[in-house]
């Protein structure tokens, strides 16, 4: 066994699950607050590496302005998507909901196709280029310095979720729309709050993923593994997104080292089947209340 | 077996339902400890008590939803402790729920006709073709349901209105409908009036009396209103924190001091009117005390 | 109550088609899809048989999803289950067409059944999740073996009928409409028997059907079982029709098609599922045709591809912020409109 | 505060609703909650009660249903163009139907998320946990469980609770006793009388359990098919004929019937004629 | 009859995943097609262009076909995918009057038996692994190579022929590495790569992504290997869009490049029809539409009727057919493909593909 190997593999799995992690907390805030399975994470990613990309090559801005821009820019997309798509649908089923996503990624693409054209691009550099080592261990700046930012977010919003009290209302409303209007909560209010929040850490995420990986019209693919995160760790648990995250991504880094890129999927569906049949709800997802 | 054959001899005939020291734990809350009681062929015997007591998880358990930690549940002197749910339904226990379980996205006909599932023999092959058995079958089973239940309960008018859009007493009425094409020996029923008015309550508590009259089928069940549980059961049986704490003919539970205290309340409205009057004449600043 | 449809005896309330108004409009559909192959282009051709396959495979999900209430993202993982086995019996055994593609359901029933045995304890949209891992196990399964021809795929020849090869779509026409025309009513035969209101019932509410006596890990793998059995006919159908069946043929935004069919046109309802299938794979096609009438032709296409894209996003977000209930609730809107035009009896 | 008592803090005028553009439920409904009384709404399934109440909460979109004709005031103010959350801060609260607690919460996080009513309100009251605990000392008990597991008297007291919470002047209470034991009701509706004595706060209270509604209430109203059918003090409707034989079960002569000797006839209600 | 149109159909991915290219493919049959329609058409017969969208999906594709064929006399086809030429192939067989090309590289194409109605426009992705591992036999003999490739059938394609290939010229390839579709973060894969040490890579089977990741951590981690590439990924803007990373990649690239001022008239034509930079794909394109055009020429020479088997004896009756420069050296078609490239290397200061090999002709 060559430790060695192994720890730099984990080492690397495990900052680029915390990449996961930023992309599922996204998944999480909208979860959380109305029930919706947002399919078109993916693409919300995109648009956020591309309105970095707009501002950033482009248009030229400095980094310091195009980073809190795409950011902003991202933000407001959410709160669109919010009020002209899922608000009207306040009170149907979830999957219906969930089909308003699928076709939200195909206007995504539709116009990141339009505007940027689907050619794959570079996002110009930004983060530092100085090789990390830990002992003789090489982990690559960008999964390092993305995997901080993304640990960042997160403490964040699990410091925000256990002192404020929007997190109440967000669960409450989730919980059961009718009644939060009836205890005084603003529900159209939680709804835009959740899906601006989300699009603006999908825009953090994109950006970051979008400058390791570049973009390109079908970086939507990413979303794919964030849900595998969201379910292995609770499609509402920001905790579980950090977990399932870094689960996720030390399983791929393990499969991918020692049994081959074709591996790196199956190996995290095998584990996400293995989850879910021990836990239902992923890890520290909310078990649905039954009683007859 | 033989001993219910046995014990067949006796005054008073063995019970068609026996429930023996029943227990139901979740996690640290026990809904149910040691709970005991039979139920007679033929009788209407209600569970009353508190909220919170574990009447529904009774039934829960009764019906196989719920495996019990400990005790067993005899139907027919057969011990059923162990049978699943579905199997349960299929020999004879029928019930209806307390809120209210019907199938939102069919129309009153079908969720009627789905308590007769367990009952049907249909499969796959028959139902893709369509042909024979299944088309028999299901002519017979509507003809049943027309002529013995809809007619019975009067329903008639809203047999192809979806449930979603009846109001709650008519849909408490389909339930029981549902309940009844079971074709149960036992029918169990988790509070049939609740949301009623008295009018309603009445309706429902002639259906309740005919359906042990013209079908001779026994009946469980949960409810509030003292008023119907004292004037139709036969037996009744109370329990308070997942035990029985008192049974008997209504007029004895009735008399249980403890019964009164736990449950029952003074019932009378005049009463209620001077209590609440003097509640009412609290002083303000007792909350701000506390 | 409405006339035209009233009802003379129990038997006649639970027929199919009810009305003299729905029988004429049958009757009309029968004989445009018999002439149909006879009067249209083989571009047309080739979209009836499109169409027809997936508004089997579509119907076979609508059992699944939209009748038994379990959400899965794994049809086309089991159309590509159908279409393998179809094409290994053709080209390695050369076993006769209607066994092969009777095989390809069962195969495809098989692959069904496991994927749903997580179905009792794993429910709604995790479960939905899980079944994409059906996705990529069957990618993986498929590109990575030598039975399955690896990465490149397999090639069949076509398939022999009394001595004919099926290799134009007027011939393939009469095998896949007519399959097509008889997996649609024994769905439809479905719902009226015990079978599929059990599905129904585990849909609204399964714990409650379980204490009326429907066994749920029963129903719920018999569901799995036929919606993947009508997968794999609709995939063996698949790969006689394109006769070329690789790993990358039934990805999952196959399956995400599908879903989006039904529910565009309605879960719940088998009308639902035609219309829904119709609908997703006629619209690009027609947004196509739309570009090619606009002035400026081929120049303008590059531009207004991706055009189609958001369009054909719009719709589907249109559809449901609008009619969530899909095509089938505006269909039962027009007729109630025009409800026995033009045949009054 | 002054307190006039022909001051009505909610008046319904000549209300229509109409469900998915097709079903009507309400018929030209009208009634007035007088300031610092409790009025009881009663009548029989389906008559629509409860879309009277959601119709004064605002709730009624969240299921398809629109008020097409009327109006509605709230201390002299239009409600119709107040969304339903502004109208809960400015003191109206609405007990739903069949409880509604928010089941993946526990019972402090319910209270809690019932606090948002209190924001923007000018008196800036503190949100008083206390109260409610010391009304329901069974909820204290339990408050960090999940409310989904509470039996259901007591999701029963914590949907009152909340409503507490949000200081109102006015509190809509649907069908408080559904599924409570005797005791229970009994002790509900005590609490709900104390309520209004020692806050003064409003309530329309629909209720099926005519008998303790009416022992609580200063006066009441009894609908059939979306109107109103007669309405009056609490004493005059609990001696009308009508209201004693099909709401209260008494037979002619004033005693209470046996549910065992019910007639497969029955006799036509004054009202519908 | 003579009036008759010569129909080039095509099924282009305008949009989709392929789009880029799609783009190029698009714009360079239809400059050629103007070339010819300009000089008067062949033999007096115009040509006439179809071009339909596929969003590079094969049914859609075949669609796109069934649409152009039912309402054209179509002579000519492109194809947008491996599996659409796959897939279309009987149906070219039993319509017989068509000859087809295509963007697919794929070395199971390049089987005149199997697919005689078809060709590829340049060498299959086989071939294009031979061009690389001859260049680096001479360069480096004894060379470690490893080879990078994403777990598609693109990407698989000419992996286990080409290791017996580098075998055969004397080189090692220590490690093959394959990655999932669509993966966006490397490490662990340039972890791996890093530990076998390759005097060269190659990949194949991306575009651009994950490219520049794995040079650039492989840089970072002290790698010295020489990187390569194959046609989809040689672009010129594609290359340049590697920024640092991509300074010194190398790769196959069968046509000139736009901007080359070597000897070739026809891309002096191409330059004064379209002054910007135009891509790779738009060479292929264009040279697909140059050979379909001779064939039909020389059909209509010959006087034979435009039937596919004719077609096609006429693209393989092409002895040193010189393409106007598009490629450096006279072109031979005997088979299906075009085995000829040259190796390119990136110049990033002059933000442009130069030479690095002479014309490699295998
Ligand atoms: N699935 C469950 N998980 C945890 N606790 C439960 C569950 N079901 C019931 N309980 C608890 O068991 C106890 C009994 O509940 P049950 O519903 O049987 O009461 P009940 O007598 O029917 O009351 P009510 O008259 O209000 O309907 C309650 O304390 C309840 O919280
Ligand atoms: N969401 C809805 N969609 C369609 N119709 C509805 C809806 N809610 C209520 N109705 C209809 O409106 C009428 C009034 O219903 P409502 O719930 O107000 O009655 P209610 O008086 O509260 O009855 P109950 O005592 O049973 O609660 C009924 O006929 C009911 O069928
Ligand atoms: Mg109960
Ligand atoms: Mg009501």
């Amino acid at each position: 066994m060559d430790w060695a190997y192994l720890f730099e593999i984990s080492l690397t799995g495990i900052a680029s699950g915390g990449l996961y992690a930023l992309a599922a907390l996204a998944f999480v805030m909208v979860y959380k607050a109305t029930r919706v399975v947002n399919i078109a994470i993916g693409e919300m990613l995109m648009a956020g590496g591309y309105l970095f990309f707009s501002f950033a090559a482009m248009w030229a801005l400095p980094l310091w302005l195009a980073i809190p821009a795409a950011v902003l820019a991202c933000g407001l997309l959410g709160a669109v998507i919010e009020r002209t798509m899922i608000r009207p649908l306040l009170g149907e089923p979830p999957i219906s909901v969930f089909m308003v996503t699928v076709g939200l990624s195909s206007v995504l693409i539709g116009l990141v196709e339009m505007i940027w054209t689907a050619d794959q691009r570079r996002l110009p550099e930004f983060m530092p280029t100085n090789p990390i080592m830990v002992g003789d261990a090489f982990l690559a700046p960008k999964v390092f310095w993305g995997a901080v930012i993304a640990a960042v977010f997160i403490a964040a919003v699990l410091l925000v979720f256990r002192y404020w009290r929007g997190g109440v209302a967000l669960r409450a409303t989730a919980s059961d729309q009718a009644a939060a209007y009836s205890v005084g909560i603003n529900v159209p209010r939680v709804f835009s709050l959740a899906w601006v929040a989300s699009a603006m850490l999908a825009a953090i995420s994109g950006i970051i993923v979008g400058s390791i990986g570049g973009i390109s019209s079908s970086m939507g693919v990413f979303g794919l593994s964030v849900l595998v995160v969201v379910i292995v760790g609770g499609l509402d648990s920001v905790l579980g997104a950090l977990v399932g995250g870094i689960l996720i991504g030390l399983v791929e880094a393990l499969a991918g080292a020692y049994l081959g890129g074709e591996y790196k999927l199956l190996a995290t569906f095998v584990v996400l089947v293995v989850i879910l049949m021990a836990r239902p709800y992923g890890l520290f997802g909310t078990h649905e209340i039954e009683r007859l | 077996m033989e001993t219910t054959l046995a014990r067949g001899a006796h005054p008073t005939a063995p019970p068609l339902l026996q429930v023996d020291s029943v227990t139901l734990a979740f996690g640290g809350v026990k809904a149910l400890s040691g709970v005991g009681f039979g139920v007679q062929p033929g009788s209407i015997t209600a569970v009353i008590g508190p909220n919170g007591a574990g009447k529904t998880s009774l039934f829960n358990t009764i019906s196989g939803f719920y495996r019990p930690t400990g005790g067993s549940i005899r139907f027919r002197g057969q011990d059923i402790t162990r049978i699943p749910a579905p199997q349960r339904a299929k020999m004879g226990l029928g019930r209806s729920f307390q809120n209210i379980a019907l199938f939102r996205g069919m129309t009153v006909l079908d969720n009627i006709k789905l308590g007769r599932h367990a009952h049907l023999k249909t499969n796959v092959f028959d139902a893709l073709f369509y042909l024979g058995r299944a088309r028999r079958e299901e002519a017979e089973l509507r003809r049943d349901i027309e002529e013995r239940i809809i007619d019975f309960l009067e329903i008639d008018h809203i047999r192809h209105a979806p449930v979603s859009a009846l109001s709650y007493g008519l849909q408490k009425r389909v339930e029981m409908a549902r309940a009844l094409a079971m074709q149960p020996e036992i029918l169990m029923l988790d509070e049939p009036v609740a949301g009623m008015n008295r009018e309603e309550t009445e309706d429902m508590a002639r259906f309740i009396l005919d359906v042990r009259a013209e079908w001779g089928v026994t009946v469980l069940m949960v409810e509030h209103d003292m008023g119907m549980v004292m004037d139709l059961s036969d037996h009744v049986v109370v329990l308070n924190f997942g035990q029985v704490i008192s049974q008997g003919v209504p007029a004895v539970v009735q008399a249980d001091p403890e019964v009164n205290r736990a449950y029952l309340g003074s019932g009378n409205v005049d009463e209620l009117r001077a209590k609440l009057r003097a509640a009412a004449r609290i002083p303000t600043s007792a909350g701000a005390a506390a | 109550m409405r006339i035209g449809t009233l009802k003379e005896s129990y038997v006649a309330d639970a027929a199919l088609f009810d009305s003299r108004t729905q029988h004429a409009w049958l009757a009309i559909a029968a004989v445009l899809l018999v002439l149909f192959p006879f009067i249209a282009s083989d571009y047309w051709l080739y979209l009836a048989c499109l169409v027809a396959i997936n508004v089997a495979s579509a119907t076979g999900l609508n059992i699944l999803t939209g009748y038994t209430g379990l959400v899965s993202l794994g049809q086309a993982a089991f159309m590509g289950l159908g279409a393998y086995t179809v094409a290994i019996l053709q080209t390695r055994y050369g076993t006769p067409m209607l066994l092969n593609l009777l095989a390809g359901g069962v195969v495809a029933m098989l692959g069904g059944i496991i994927v749903g045995i997580p179905s009792l304890r794993v429910k709604g949209l995790y479960l939905a999740i899980a079944t994409i891992a059906a996705s990529f196990i069957a990618h993986f399964l498929f590109a990575n073996f030598e039975i399955t021809g690896g990465t490149a795929g397999l090639s069949l020849s076509p398939a022999r009928v009394l001595g004919m090869d099926l290799d134009t779509s007027f011939r393939l026409y009469w095998l896949i409409v007519p399959v097509t025309v008889l997996m649609l009513l024994g769905a439809a035969n479905l719902f009226r028997t015990r079978i599929g209101r059990a599905f129904i019932a585990i849909r609204d509410r399964d714990i409650s059907a379980e204490v009326l006596g429907i066994a749920l890990l029963r129903y719920k793998l018999l569901s799995f079982g036929l919606s993947s059995f009508y997968a794999g006919i609709a995939g063996g159908l698949w790969a006689y029709f394109f006769r070329v069946v690789t790993p990358e043929s039934f990805p999952l935004s196959m399956s995400i098609f599908f879903l989006a069919a039904i529910i565009v046109g309605g879960m719940g309802s088998i009308l639902g599922g035609i219309l829904g299938a119709v609908f997703m794979t006629m619209v690009p096609e027609l947004l196509k045709l739309l570009v090619d009438l606009l002035p400026g032709g081929a120049s303008l296409a590059v531009f207004l591809s991706p055009v189609r894209l958001v369009i054909f996003g719009a719709l589907i977000i249109g559809f449901l912020v609008f009619e969530p209930l899909g095509l089938a609730e505006m269909w039962r809107r027009m007729r109630r409109f025009f409800h026995l035009w033009p045949f009054r009896n | 505060m002054t307190q006039e008592p022909t001051d009505n803090v909610l008046e319904v005028n000549n209300i229509e609703v109409i469900y998915n553009k097709v079903v009507q439920a309400l018929r030209g409904l009208s009634l007035a909650v007088p300031r610092g009384h409790i009025v009881a709404l009663l009548g029989s399934n389906g008559a629509g009660k409860s879309t009277t109440l959601k119709a004064v909460s605002g709730l009624l979109p969240l299921e398809n249903g629109a008020l097409e004709a009327g109006s509605i005031t709230f201390n002299g103010q239009s409600t119709t163009a107040i969304a339903p959350q502004l109208l809960v801060r400015r003191g109206l609260s609405h007990v739903m139907e069949g409880r509604r607690v928010f089941e993946d919460l526990t019972i402090e996080e319910n209270l809690i998320a019932s606090t948002y009513a209190l924001s923007g309100r000018e008196s800036a009251a503190k949100p008083d946990f206390d109260l409610v605990y010391e009304y329901f000392p069974r909820l204290h008990e339990r408050r960090k469980g999940l409310a989904g597991y509470l039996s259901g008297g007591e999701q029963q007291m914590l949907a009152i609770g909340r409503a507490l919470i949000a200081q109102p002047e006015l509190i809509l209470l649907d069908e408080p006793s559904l599924g409570l034991s005797p005791k229970l009701t009994e002790d509900i509706f005590g609490i709900i009388a104390r309520i209004n004595a020692e806050r003064g706060t409003s309530m329309l209270l629909v209720e099926q359990n005519a008998t303790v509604a009416l022992a609580v209430a200063h006066s009441g109203y009894i609908m059939e098919n979306g109107k109103i059918v007669i309405d009056g003090s609490a004493e005059r409707l609990a001696n009308d004929p009508d209201v004693r034989e099909f709401y209260l079960g008494m037979g002619g002569s004033g005693e209470a019937k046996s549910f065992k000797d019910i007639k497969h006839y029955k006799r036509r209600k004054r009202w519908l004629s | 009859q003579g009036a008759e149109e010569i129909v080039v159909g095509g099924s282009i991915p305008m949009t989709g995943v392929f789009a880029f290219a799609g783009v190029g493919i698009n714009a360079g049959i239809q400059d050629y097609v103007k070339i010819i329609n300009d000089a008067g058409g062949i033999k007096g017969r115009k040509v006439k262009y179809v071009p339909e969208d596929t969003g590079y999906k094969v049914d859609v594709s075949v669609a796109a076909y069934k649409k152009i064929t039912s309402q054209n006399k179509v002579n000519l086809y492109y194809g947008d995918s491996t599996g659409f030429s796959k897939t279309i192939n009987p149906e070219l067989e039993r319509n017989g009057n068509i000859l087809m090309a295509g963007a697919s590289f794929a070395s199971e194409l390049n089987d005149p038996k199997k697919y005689p109605n078809q060709f590829l426009v340049g060498p299959d992705y086989t071939e294009m692994f031979s061009i690389l591992l001859k260049h680096i036999a001479k360069e480096k003999p004894g060379a470690k190579v490893a080879f990078v490739y994403s777990d598609s059938e693109f990407g698989r394609d000419p992996i286990e022929k080409s290791e017996a290939e580098a075998k055969r010229l004397g080189l090692s390839v220590p490690i093959k590495i394959m990655t999932p579709a669509g993966s966006v973060d490397v490490s662990t894969e340039v972890i791996k790569l890093r530990r076998a040490a390759p005097d060269y890579t190659i990949f194949h089977g991306y575009i651009l992504a994950p490219i520049p990741e794995f040079i650039t951590q492989g840089k970072q981690q002290g790698m010295k290997s020489k990187w390569m590439g194959t046609f989809w990924t040689m672009d010129s803007s594609t290359v340049m869009k590697m920024g640092e990373a991509g300074d010194g990649f190398m790769g196959v690239m069968p046509y000139r490049y736009y901007y080359d001022t070597e000897k070739a008239p026809m891309l002096e034509k191409i330059r004064a029809m379209r002054p910007e930079y135009q891509s790779t794909a738009y060479m292929q394109g264009f040279l697909a539409a140059m050979l379909f055009l001779e064939s039909a020429k020389r059909c209509l020479d010959g006087n034979k009727p435009l039937t596919g088997a004719n077609l096609k004896a006429a693209l393989n009756s092409l002895k040193d057919f010189d393409t106007g420069g598009l490629i450096g050296v006279p072109l031979t078609i005997t088979g299906n493909s075009i085995p000829v490239g040259r190796v390119y290397k990136a110049d990033m200061k002059a933000q442009k593909m130069l030479p690095a090999s002479d014309w490699i002709k295998l």
